[in-house]
């Protein structure tokens, strides 16, 4: 059993036009910047990514916007990308926007075997057209069915060479989540370990959802909203 | 005189109990976080997965794997937690945040909120707005009045894309406190020196209010 | 905010004859030991039990069962108890049975707030009498619904005074999901520690979740299976 | 010679793959982990929540807190993972056991198993056989071919209540190894020294087998 690949090109080797990837990440917090650019790389096109967020201009899944990879994008939050605005309104782009709950939600039920499950948010908006309502207990439910991906790419923190994931603070979120979803699921960890240097009552994502991981280089980790108080005297 | 949006903050603040867990949305409702009452122990929740969210950190201590839901890099105080999305808003649908704070476009007199998309404008997304209103026990809203062209954002219905019903408790706005009553809005204070007559032809919902309306006091 | 309690009898003082009480643990690792007793003590009567097992005969749940304080358990496996076999056999005990990880999921989804979810175990056997099924790519599932309790009771390792839990080992398995499922939450821990005590990254349940906790003492442990290997010499 | 447990452990073991995440159950099944092939490595799944369960203890070093689903102590492996019983289960369903061995009381030549009740004696629970069934993706039965009133376990539909339906995939038993095939149970291999006709005799489902069926080699 091999896990192991030497860098982000040999990991996505195999994803290829027209695929659906789901990316870990909220805003640029735990984004897989080293597949992102192998993706950007390989100039595979025609892609449907399922993430929180999609990047900024120049960052994150803003680079496959701005090559125009991605061919349809579904998220719960896109603002402040201008390229993006630019390829909704142009019709180039395909977006569908998912309350993030939901998102999250339909993600995780799939790593469960779930195929759908009801959900409160978006009754009675725009979200609910065309979905099946049900009741329970007097309030309403949308029935939403889960989201799998050809492949699910994550970053984590720290990952054993069995697929064992241990996250950091925030950039946990959509990663152990989505983590679960992946036919084929890659991931990208800032330090490869081997088997027993982690904790087993700690781990966040157990190795038998990662098929494969690698130990990425050059974190940029930009900060969208950089914010500080000043230290007292 | 109206609010500032500071003093919106601070009156929303009295809201809060012993031991709430609060969502704080981006904008005025974060400033709540700054006025939180004497005595009172509040635990801030981020939707992106975080319990115990702390102020913002010194110069130089800040982490890119440390943020909020603002994408602003945060702290994390003792006793926090962290988490995955989906378990972050699984205890927001299960009602175990007890206060939401959201910013709002319009609020309707029966409770509808619009606070997402402008058809014809560029649409950003609903975030996790979509579902804190659908799930949370108690919404408040803190707003201005009226927008920027004077119309009143306390309508009879609103006029943009939904993105909740029949979800909004309580409205705090820069000329008073509204409660949603089943029978339109309910203004429970005026702001201090904010006429009733102002409030009433500011309100374009169903409006309830006492000539003698308590005057707010800070 | 104060979660903390003294003792398991001051936890418990409000459980009252006819609630319906989850209890975390597999066999008997990881029950809620103080409580039981507490409970035993306080002689409720008329419980309706959520718990994957029964307990053995003088422990567990099996002591609940001995003063015959259970009118109704759901569980996945209750062997290895005779009072509870001759219970049922009598008609004294009425025993819905729940495969194990549709058990574990109808508690977990009252936690996400998600009213059904539709599951793939029991559909064509008994366990499928009178639920509703559904049919998504060829395969069909049962719609089970969530399981919500008056009173969760779980047991865990380390808590501190907010209620974060951290479990040792498999003495996780139904405590971390329950916790999340009861109006009101106790949590029973080994170890009580104030905030800042345990990291957060790896908390296994966010406080929230809990509504008391008190540092359990003289606890048992019991082994049902004792297995062991000989050291080489 | 009809298979001792050990042997039918060890045929099922054959079936074992590189990398595969593998689920035993309680009796026979247990016993495939003393015969994993050389230069194979295999994770062993334990449905109450870990995954690369080990070696029973030496005697002194067992934990309470250390169990696995038969309530064994036993221990970790390096690499191992913790976690809770929805999330184990959650794994199971979504596919991600590669192959789950379990013993059953009757096997249906349509590939129905029943393996949890017997009416009017005790019920002890199906724990999570019914779980495992419905989901796993490859599902060998490990059981003897007869019941010890010597009647034949392989039958043409169960007797007994169902644990799952048309989802056993393979079964070993001290006879021989036979595939449900959708035209009943197919013998791919006899046991050393068991003929055909007493394959054919002590099974009462359809069965096709070959007269020059192999002979399993150990």
């Amino acid at each position: 059993m091999n896990k192991v690949f030497s860098n982000a090109d040999e990991a996505i080797h195999d994803i290829s036009n027209g695929v659906t990837i789901m990316l870990g990440g909220f805003g640029l917090c735990g984004i897989p910047e080293n597949c992102i650019a192998a993706l950007v790389k390989k100039n595979v096109q025609g892609l449907t990514c399922i993430s929180n967020n999609a990047g900024v201009d120049d960052f994150g899944l803003g680079l496959l916007l701005k090559k125009r990879q991605i061919k349809k994008m579904i998220a719960s939050y896109v603002g402040e990308n201008a390229e993006f605005e630019r390829q909704l309104l142009s019709g180039e782009l395909e977006v569908e926007l998912v309350p993030q709950g939901t998102l999250a939600t339909r993600c995780m039920i799939a790593g469960f075997g779930i195929p759908f499950v009801p959900l409160l948010a978006g009754v009675g908006t725009e979200v609910a057209e065309g979905k099946e309502m049900v009741e329970r207990q007097g309030r309403q439910y949308l029935i939403e069915e889960a989201f799998h991906a050809d492949f699910a790419i994550v970053k984590a923190w720290k990952g054993d060479t069995m697929g064992n994931l241990i996250f950091k603070d925030t950039a946990r979120n959509f990663n152990a989540v989505m983590a679960t979803a992946g036919k084929v699921t890659i991931a990208e960890v800032e330090e490869l370990v081997q088997p027993g240097a982690l904790d087993p009552n700690f781990i966040h994502t157990p190795g038998i959802y990662i098929h494969r991981i690698f130990q990425g280089k050059n974190y940029e980790k930009r900060i969208e909203q950089h914010t500080v108080r000043k230290r007292n005297a | 005189m109206a609010l500032s949006k500071e003093q919106i903050a601070q009156r929303i603040a009295r809201e809060l109990q012993d031991g709430f867990y609060v969502n704080l949305g981006i904008g005025i409702p974060t400033l709540v976080a700054n006025y939180i009452p004497e005595g009172i122990s509040v635990v801030l929740q981020s939707e992106n997965g975080l319990l115990g969210m702390g102020p913002f950190p010194f110069e130089g201590e800040e982490d890119p794997d440390m943020i909020n839901a603002g994408k602003q890099t945060v702290t994390k105080l003792p006793g926090s937690a962290i988490f995955d999305s989906a378990t972050s808003f699984g205890m927001i649908r299960a009602g175990k945040v007890d206060l939401t704070v959201l910013g709002a476009m319009e609020v309707a007199d029966n409770g509808d909120i619009a606070n997402w998309k402008i058809p014809g404008k560029m649409v950003k997304g609903m975030g996790g707005a979509m579902d804190l209103v659908a799930a949370a026990k108690n919404i408040i809203v803190a707003m201005q009045h009226t927008n920027p062209k004077g119309h009143s954002k306390l309508l009879p219905q609103c006029s943009l894309p939904l993105t909740g019903v029949q979800c909004v408790r309580k409205i705090v706005t820069d000329l008073g406190v509204f409660s949603i009553t089943g029978q339109g809005f309910h203004c429970d204070e005026r702001a201090p020196g904010v006429s009733v007559q102002e409030i009433k032809e500011k309100t374009a919902g169903r409006l309830s209010i006492a000539d003698d309306v308590p005057e707010m006091v800070f």
